[in-house]
């Protein structure tokens, strides 16, 4: 593990997040940009744990726990929003929710 | 107390008047006029009172401190010299006729018209006394909101066009001031140590030439636009036009007086150095003003948009005679400010009278109204001619002192500043043509003047006519507030020690201002 | 945990606990008068628990939370403007016939959310905060779900946020990858030691800055606000303007202050351009904007951009008004949604231009209290917005940062048309025929209108007399010494 | 008796105010006797203090009302001041404007505002009263305006035609173009100074300014200059043909006799400036010599009667200026005197026709009024001779020799002036013949309907006795020498020296003097009353004459220069800039804003995914500027 630099872990993470944020740009389907968001904060979590390493300190860990934690809460909501939309829209289409706007 | 108590009747009033506006229509005006009647009546005792009251300050008739923010050093501070009692009469006076030409013309939310009308006036009578910069703001930005409501909901058809145009147009210059005093208040606590807004403390500050220059033009920018001078005058008409009659009277009465007020007495002592290096260009402002405004009157055809433009053009001598730095011209400056907005008001109060009777403004609708008309006739007569400078009523003295004093500082800009008159003459009796001489043929027969329009009119006729042929009382009283503005520009030489005791003495220089205020022996 | 820390965190742990009881109570018996009456009680309790510390020096939690001047103040500030949201919403929710007990639950939970925004001192229990503020955000938002565009709203606040955590995240990652530490001191400590900066440090703290400036809602994060404005409920939306907003102005000034940020200019340079960005952005949006809840988020954007100005003055008269500004503002906001609360009927919010019109004639107290927020939007004299502005001014000059001064300026100016322009639309004359209509029980409306009187009465109180506010603001800072 | 001073002007104010106030409700004898009365008392007073001032022979009597204002040592007082200068204004002004009052209650018996006319008449006497008896400049200005005001009233005294009120208007803004000048010289007064008070400049201004010093010829310019505007001269001279639209006594008593002579009080009053001054006096001179050219080849061509008598007075006016000019003051003031007795009878004259002809004015309309107006036709026939200075009997001779003579022998008079003098006589000769021949020889064309009544007989009587007598107080030296008037003027107009080497033969010039009037008599008589002969008919048909004619007619194209240097340019100016382009700048900001706004809103689409783009981009851009060294 120590002779992997913290900047390859680092280099992988944020590749990992540029992924998920391209991915989040180019698609339309809903659930797929959540899914999207999940990778990068995933990436983010990557990046901490990287970071403890680097420290040796288990901080580090504890905000990787905590950023589960919370993608689990918001997928949960997020996935009940998404049913009441498309109960709503017909589509998963995110450009169909375009009704505000100006 | 007694300013307190000013400000207090015409606040208690308008909410009261707004309170009785629920119960009846009456009422609110019998408040208001009440008030307003209160308050003028307590202006003319302190003026009659005044040679006893020489014990105060310096030439300070009265004064009334009591800390507001103390954290900031903002207080509560007003203080009555002959220049704001003078405006303060004028206020009153123009309060009263504005009420009472609203009597019939208004008959929507009247209790709601008259709480507007009297906060309008307690804001200007506010600025007119108060010497605390922060509270200057204040009340410079109370008496807006009030105006702003008098134009939008009792105006003419553009109406709110002409609304946000005045909130907009003042707003705007209202805030640079606003920096300007927040810089002003900086600079003067980091030389000096004390943070505070009082104007006699502020009133000494040295500044390198170049931060007294930018100050200044935050505090030109706000007068200069309520003035107004040209090219910002843009605001004006339409407001002008657009208000009710008591609007239009107390914008043009009183409202861009409170621009030249501020000249006198924040721009010029507070700045001296920056103010003389920018004397010529503000008084070529003052001339194209006279006679571009001079020109728009000449062809308008909206009467009130006509009288609107004629301030335009009469208030361009106020700057000229202001960048004049001399007693002549700021005297008639003052002169200007109280005869212009009796002359200019009566304008507007006629208007008004003819707007009731044929529902237009537009004087080519208008005509040979004289045959039935002929005691408005002869009023219009008198208003006409005070507006064109005629001697012998109050706007000839006004004009013809400040040309004097701004002649002493520059020849040519008074040359084409008193060609204005000529142009003065074209526009003005293009009024007189247009409405009462004429052809009566194709006009309905108007009732003339009824006993409450006379009552508005005639204490004008006779008032104006009174500074026309003596306008001593009210040179005197003005004239201890005109050698002190004047204090840094009179005697140079002597302004230099009195820079140095400032520093020394800091904490109290109200000493010094008191100093300053004796070197003039009134005769 | 010690007693003291307890007793330091109790305001917290009474949010908590009477978030915990709500939910108790929902699972016995459906009461919305009972619900909304616990809440108030929570509420005042907190406040209660908060009073009795408010004397207090600096006081570490290690090593998450910091109880200083500024964390009671916001503490304060935001559990009366909670309070002040509770109060309205009853009227609200109770001509709304969905389940309306949930809602005081989330409302709790985003509270306490922000309250350890507030307090924090560490990237865990600033994340925290965050985070359990957001997800309670995404619910109350979308939790009119009959109504479709609180769907929408509620869809898109969540997408963003997450996303903008994403990028929050990755910077904090990236910043204690190279300073080895999560707390904000430590942060500051190690910048002050360390000569130069690092790439991957400076990435870091522009990627917070992304997830920061979503949050605050500035440009070039704004786009979501007016949506979102416009989707949620009208107490919601008060609630967003304020509260949220409010939690994370608090945050970042502790943090930027602990961590040094005013020592590099290139952060300056970031929020000088961030700020003169939202105010145009924002005062041009709102232009000729119809709908009154997209205006008003409109608003708040140049707002925050104008909050910013004395968030860079930086030195103590800046935190000083930077407080102020808030107080002002969410009484003002809270005023405005307010009354668009009140108007609302069962079907929609008001927040059509014309469903304002004249009503100057037919609601006129109503049209006072909104006429009096507008002003004080606009920062007119009389008002809290005045002085809030004055402040700010006050404060920019001070720091001699003359561009934002006369930005601001300018922005004012802009700003005002649009501002008036509600008023004008108020007192024009009302349409000649309108079907009254079907209002509740007037008791209902009792809670609402007084709390709708109190905060017109403390925004005139705050604008002539602003000396109680601001000796309290003054005495709260002196135990937080912004650097500088 | 000199502390009644200033009822002189008093009395004319308060009737003015009375009538102002109440005439509408006054019984139009009572209107009538108020305004003449009060005119009459101050003409009384005028005759007593005058009395007292001849037998006692002061300076002055000087009389403070009240001080008008006190400013930075700046003290006009509404003081009076009555030298003899001012007591013959004074007197010419109470006495004939009395005369003219009482015609006019005959004259305007049948006019609806009959007290609106009285008020405005008396404050015009009073205004008058006020400048040639001011003591200050200042007031002097104040009655100088005040009587512009009553003349524009009075000229649009008919207000109901449209055109009587564009004359007013006209007559008032050029005045006031005069006006200005004066204002400035005012101001450059006062600052060379200190005060405005007349004599006290009077005395400081040869000790301040040398002789010819640019300061003072710069002043004397500025006060022709209201002077020139007041009097009618050139180049302000196109109002005052048109100031005929008002009634005809006005035309007489302002028009004619008083208010047209300001000017050559003016520059009397302040005779020391322009003495300082040679350009100055020069150009009085000129604008006077040539004034009197153009008006009266003007007059020559006319066929409004009133026109003609209205260029006429110009013309007359060009002498005393001309009189000024060569530093024949006390000639000058005489001619005014004279002028004032004759023209006022002459247009009082025109207005008994006028209104026996029912408000018919044009000549060519009259004829044969010989027989049915015989007192008119005397009188006018007096006024005419006057006017045309026949040469012994009557008072305009006296006057205008005096003028011809000072205008070559004076030691600023020169041949040209005096050349130009003497054409000028010899066209007054003819123009007022013309005029008398027309209107009251040949057939009658139009009926006689309304034969003056006494209360306007009586006046003319009255005046046509003055246009005789009045000349003979002041009598050539070498023809009996009588010298009341210039000694009478003595203190306070320096006399004049004469060229000796031509002061010999002055007889032979006297003599051309009233030779070139007799002969214009008789070109008058061959032209306008014998039946013209081919050759007279062929020089009146060419076609060159008819140019001339045309030329001259149309008053020398002044009002159409005016009309297209000044009048329509500013009118073009005014009406493209109704609507302020300036307002158009702010109107663009607005604009601009809108537009921003629009832009911007497309911004806000309502698409999640570019909400997004957004945060990336607002990231990106982040993190450029701060990774960017």
């Amino acid at each position: 593990m120590t002779n992997i630099p913290m900047e390859a872990g680092l280099l992988l993470a944020g590749i990992l997040f540029t992924l998920g944020l391209i991915s989040v740009l180019i698609r339309r389907n809903i659930i797929f940009m959540l899914i999207s968001v999940e990778i990068m904060l995933n990436a983010a979590g990557l990046a901490f744990i990287v970071a403890a390493t680097r420290w040796a300190q288990p901080d580090g860990q504890v905000m990787f726990i905590f950023i589960l934690t919370m993608a689990a809460a918001e997928v949960s909501v997020g996935l009940a929003l998404i049913l009441q939309l498309h109960h709503q829209l017909k589509t998963l289409d995110s450009d169909a929710a375009n009704k505000m706007f100006g | 107390m007694i300013l307190a108590w000013i400000l207090i009747i015409l606040m208690a009033g308008g909410v009261l008047a707004w309170i009785a506006g629920r119960l009846n229509t009456t009422l609110p005006r019998w408040i208001a006029l009440v008030a307003t009647f209160a308050c003028l009546c307590m202006t003319v005792y302190l003026w009659i009172e005044l040679p006893a009251s020489t014990d105060a300050v310096g030439n300070w008739i009265m004064r009334f401190q009591t800390p507001w923010i103390p954290q900031w050093g903002i207080s509560f501070h007003l203080a009555l010299d002959g220049l704001s009692l003078l405006m303060l009469l004028l206020t009153f006076f123009l309060g009263i006729l504005a009420i009472l030409t609203s009597w019939r013309e208004i008959d929507t939310k009247v209790g709601f018209f008259h709480f507007n009308l009297l906060w309008v006036l307690a804001g200007i009578s506010g600025v007119f006394l108060t010497m605390d910069l922060f509270l200057f703001y204040f009340f410079w930005e109370v008496m807006l909101i009030p105006m702003y409501f008098l134009i939008g909901i009792w105006g003419h058809e553009n109406r709110t066009y002409a609304a946000y145009k005045f909130f907009i147009f003042t707003q705007a210059s209202g805030l640079l001031m606003l920096l300007s005093i927040l810089g002003l208040y900086f600079v003067h606590g980091y030389s000096t140590g004390v943070y505070t807004f009082n104007y006699f403390e502020l009133v000494g500050t040295s500044f390198a030439p170049e931060v007294g220059a930018l100050l200044m033009a935050g505090f030109l920018a706000a007068f200069l636009v309520k003035l107004p001078v040209v090219p910002f005058h843009s605001w004006l008409p339409d407001a002008h036009s657009q208000a009710p009659t008591a609007g239009s009277v107390i914008l043009a009465g009183l409202l861009l007086k409170t621009g030249a007020y501020g000249l006198l007495r924040f721009v010029i002592p507070m700045f001296p150095d920056a103010a003389q290096a920018f004397a010529p260009w503000a008084m070529l402002l003052g001339v194209i003003g006279i006679l571009y405004g001079a020109i728009l009157a000449f062809s308008q055809t909206d009467l009130k948009r006509l009288v609107a433009y004629t301030s335009v053009s009469h208030m361009g001598f106020v700057i000229l005679g202001v960048f004049a730095f001399n007693e002549l011209a700021l005297q008639g400056v003052i002169m200007q400010m109280i005869t212009h907005g009796l002359s200019t008001g009566a304008l507007f109060l006629l208007a008004g009278f003819l707007y009731d009777r044929l529902h237009t403004r537009d004087i080519r609708k208008m005509g040979g109204f004289w045959t039935s008309v002929p005691k408005m006739g002869v009023i219009a007569l008198v208003f006409v001619m005070a507006s064109l400078g005629l001697p012998g009523l109050g706007n000839f003295i006004a004009e013809f002192l400040t040309l004097v004093g701004s002649w002493q500082a520059n020849n040519w800009l008074t040359v084409f500043a008193t060609l204005g008159l000529v142009a003065a003459t074209a526009y003005s009796l293009r009024i007189m043509q247009k409405i009462f001489l004429g052809n009566t043929a194709n006009h309905p027969a108007l009732a003339d003047l009824s006993l409450r329009e006379l009552m508005i009119a005639v204490p004008l006729v006779v008032l104006i006519l009174w500074l026309g042929l003596y306008p001593q009382p009210v040179l005197n009283t003005a004239r201890a507030s005109v050698t002190e503005q004047l204090q840094a520009y009179t005697n140079p030489k002597v302004a230099e020690p009195a820079q140095a005791m400032l520093q020394t003495e800091a904490s109290d220089s109200l000493t010094i201002h008191t100093l300053k205020g004796r070197t003039y022996e009134p005769k | 945990m010690s007693r003291n820390d307890l007793l330091y965190l109790m305001p917290l742990l009474v949010l908590a606990g009477g978030a915990i009881l709500n939910m108790l109570l929902v699972a016995v018996k459906r009461t919305h008068k009972i619900m909304y009456v616990l809440t108030i009680l929570v509420h005042i309790g907190a406040l209660l628990a908060l009073y009795n510390i408010k004397n207090i020096t600096a006081y570490t939690v290690y090593p998450l939370f910091i109880l200083d001047g500024l964390a009671v103040f916001n503490l304060g500030l935001i559990l009366l403007t909670s309070l002040a949201v509770t109060l309205l919403s009853y009227a609200y929710f109770e001509q709304r016939e969905e389940r309306k007990e949930e809602y005081y639950i989330l409302l709790l939970l985003a509270t306490l959310g922000a309250c350890v925004l507030v307090i924090s001192r560490h990237f865990a229990s600033f994340f925290l905060g965050l985070e359990v503020l957001s997800v309670s955000l995404y619910s109350l938002i979308a939790y009119l779900r009959t109504r479709e565009r609180s769907d929408e709203a509620g869809i898109k606040y969540l997408i963003l946020a997450a996303f903008s955590s994403a990028f929050l995240l990755f910077g904090m990652a990236l910043v204690y990858a190279v300073s080895g530490t999560m707390e904000f001191s430590g942060i500051g400590n190690y910048l002050s030691s360390s000569r130069e900066l690092d790439t991957l440090l400076l990435t870091g703290f522009g990627l917070m800055i992304v997830g920061i400036g979503f949050k605050l809602g500035v440009v070039p994060f704004h786009m979501w606000a007016p949506d979102v404005y416009q989707g949620a409920p009208a107490p919601v939306t008060a609630f967003i303007a304020t509260v949220s907003k409010g939690g994370m102005v608090a945050l970042l000034i502790r943090f930027f202050s602990q961590a040094g940020g005013y020592r590099y200019p290139d952060m300056l340079l970031i929020f000088t351009i961030i700020a003169i960005a939202s105010m145009f952005a924002g005062n041009l949006l709102a232009l000729r904007q119809k709908n009154i809840k997209r205006l008003l988020a409109y608003s708040s954007i140049s707002h925050l951009g104008y909050l910013l100005v004395a968030f860079l003055a930086g030195n103590k008269l800046g935190v000083e008004a930077v407080s102020f500004y808030l107080v002002a503002y969410f009484i003002t906001s809270l005023g405005a949604f307010g009354v668009v609360t009140i108007l609302s009927d069962k079907d929609r919010d008001a927040d059509k231009l014309r469903d304002y019109r004249g009503l100057l004639w037919r609601r006129p107290v109503t049209a006072a209290i909104f006429i009096a927020m507008l002003l004080s939007l606009a920062g007119i004299p009389l008002t809290a917005g005045f002085v809030g502005k004055f402040y700010l001014l006050a404060a920019g000059v001070n720091t001699q940062l003359w561009l934002l001064v006369v930005m601001l300026v300018i922005n004012s100016v802009i700003g005002l048309y649009y501002y008036i322009k509600v008023i004008a639309v108020m007192f024009a004359q009302p349409n000649a025929k309108r079907e009254p209509r079907k209002l509740l029980h007037p008791v209902f409306y009792l809670t609402s209108g007084s709390t709708m009187m109190v905060l017109a009465l403390l925004l005139v109180w705050v604008g002539i007399n602003p000396n109680g506010l601001m000796q309290l603001i003054h005495g709260l800072l002196d135990t937080f010494i912004a650097a500088r | 008796m000199e502390n009644l001073l200033w009822l002189i002007p008093a009395l004319p104010f308060a009737g003015a105010l009375l009538l102002i106030l109440f005439g509408r409700r006054m019984p139009r004898n009572l209107v009538a006797i108020l305004g003449a009365g009060s005119v009459g008392i101050s003409a009384l007073i005028t005759l007593l203090i005058g009395f007292q001032f001849l037998s006692a022979r002061p300076d002055f009597y000087v009389q403070q009302v009240w001080t008008w204002f006190d400013v930075a040592g700046f003290t006009p007082g509404i003081a009076f001041h009555l030298d003899a200068l001012s007591l013959v204004f004074v007197f010419v002004v109470t006495f004939v404007g009395f005369l003219i009052h009482v015609y006019s209650a005959g004259y305007m018996a049948d006019e609806e505002d009959f007290a609106r006319f009285f008020a405005c008449m008396n404050l015009f006497v009073g205004s008058m009263l006020m400048l040639v008896l001011a003591d200050n400049l200042l007031l002097l200005y104040l009655g100088w305006e005040g009587v512009g005001l009553c003349s524009y009233l009075l000229i649009g005294f008919w207000y109901k035609n449209p055109a009587n009120g564009y004359a007013a208007r006209k007559a008032f803004i050029i005045t006031r173009v005069g006006d200005t000048a004066m204002a400035i010289g005012l101001f450059i007064l006062f600052q060379t100074f200190g005060t405005l008070n007349i004599q006290a400049i009077l005395s400081e201004a040869p000790q301040t300014w040398p002789i010819g010093s640019q300061m003072a010829v710069l002043v004397a310019f500025l006060l022709l200059g209201g002077a020139v505007g007041k009097s009618g001269q050139l180049p302000l001279q196109t109002w005052l043909p048109d100031a005929m639209a008002g009634p005809t006594p006005v035309s007489a008593l302002i028009h004619a006799a008083t208010m047209v002579t300001a000017g050559v009080y003016l520059i009397a009053r302040t005779n020391v400036i322009f003495e300082l001054a040679p350009a100055a006096m020069l150009a009085v001179a000129i604008i006077g010599a040539v004034t009197l050219l153009i008006a009266g080849c003007t007059a020559l061509t006319q066929y409004d009667l009133k026109r003609v008598l209205a260029y006429s007075t110009i013309s007359q006016i060009g002498y005393m200026f001309l009189a000024l000019g060569v530093g024949a003051w006390s000639a000058g003031i005489f001619h005014f005197m004279i002028h004032a007795f004759f023209k006022a009878l002459l247009f009082l004259c025109a207005g008994a026709i006028i209104i026996a002809l029912h408000h018919e004015q044009d000549m060519r309309q009259m004829g044969g009024l010989r027989r049915a107006l015989p007192v008119v036709f005397w009188t006018f026939l007096i006024g005419a001779a006057s006017l045309a200075a026949l040469p012994l009997v009557t008072a305009g001779f006296y006057s205008k020799d005096q003028i011809l003579w000072y205008a070559l022998a004076g030691e600023r008079g020169n041949v040209w002036l005096y050349l130009a003098a003497l054409v000028g006589a010899f066209i007054t000769a003819i123009y007022t013949f013309r005029m008398v021949f027309i209107t009251f020889y040949g057939e009658a064309k139009t009926h006689v309907s309304h034969p003056p009544g006494m209360v306007m007989v009586v006046p003319l009587i009255i005046l046509a006795i003055l246009s005789i007598v009045g000349g003979f107080i002041e009598l050539p030296h070498n023809f009996a020498h009588l010298t009341l008037f210039s000694d009478l003027l003595q203190p306070v107009l320096p006399g004049i020296a004469v060229d000796e080497t031509i002061g010999e033969s002055e007889w032979m010039f006297q003599l051309l003097a009233a030779g070139v009037a007799l002969v214009g008599v008789f070109l008058a008589y061959l032209f306008f009353y014998a039946r013209r002969t081919a050759f007279e008919e062929s020089i009146a048909r060419s076609s060159l004459a008819m140019a001339i004619r045309q030329f001259w007619f149309s008053g020398w194209g002044f009002d159409k220069l005016y009309d297209t240097l000044f009048v329509r340019p500013f009118v073009y100016l005014a009406n493209i800039n109704k609507n302020d382009i300036i307002d158009s700048v702010y109107n663009g900001l607005a604009a601009f804003a809108r537009s921003v706004n629009k832009g911007l809103s497309q911004t806000q689409s309502g698409i999640m995914r570019w909400y997004m783009m957004g945060v990336v981009v607002g990231a990106i851009l982040i993190l450029t500027i701060s990774l960017l060294p």
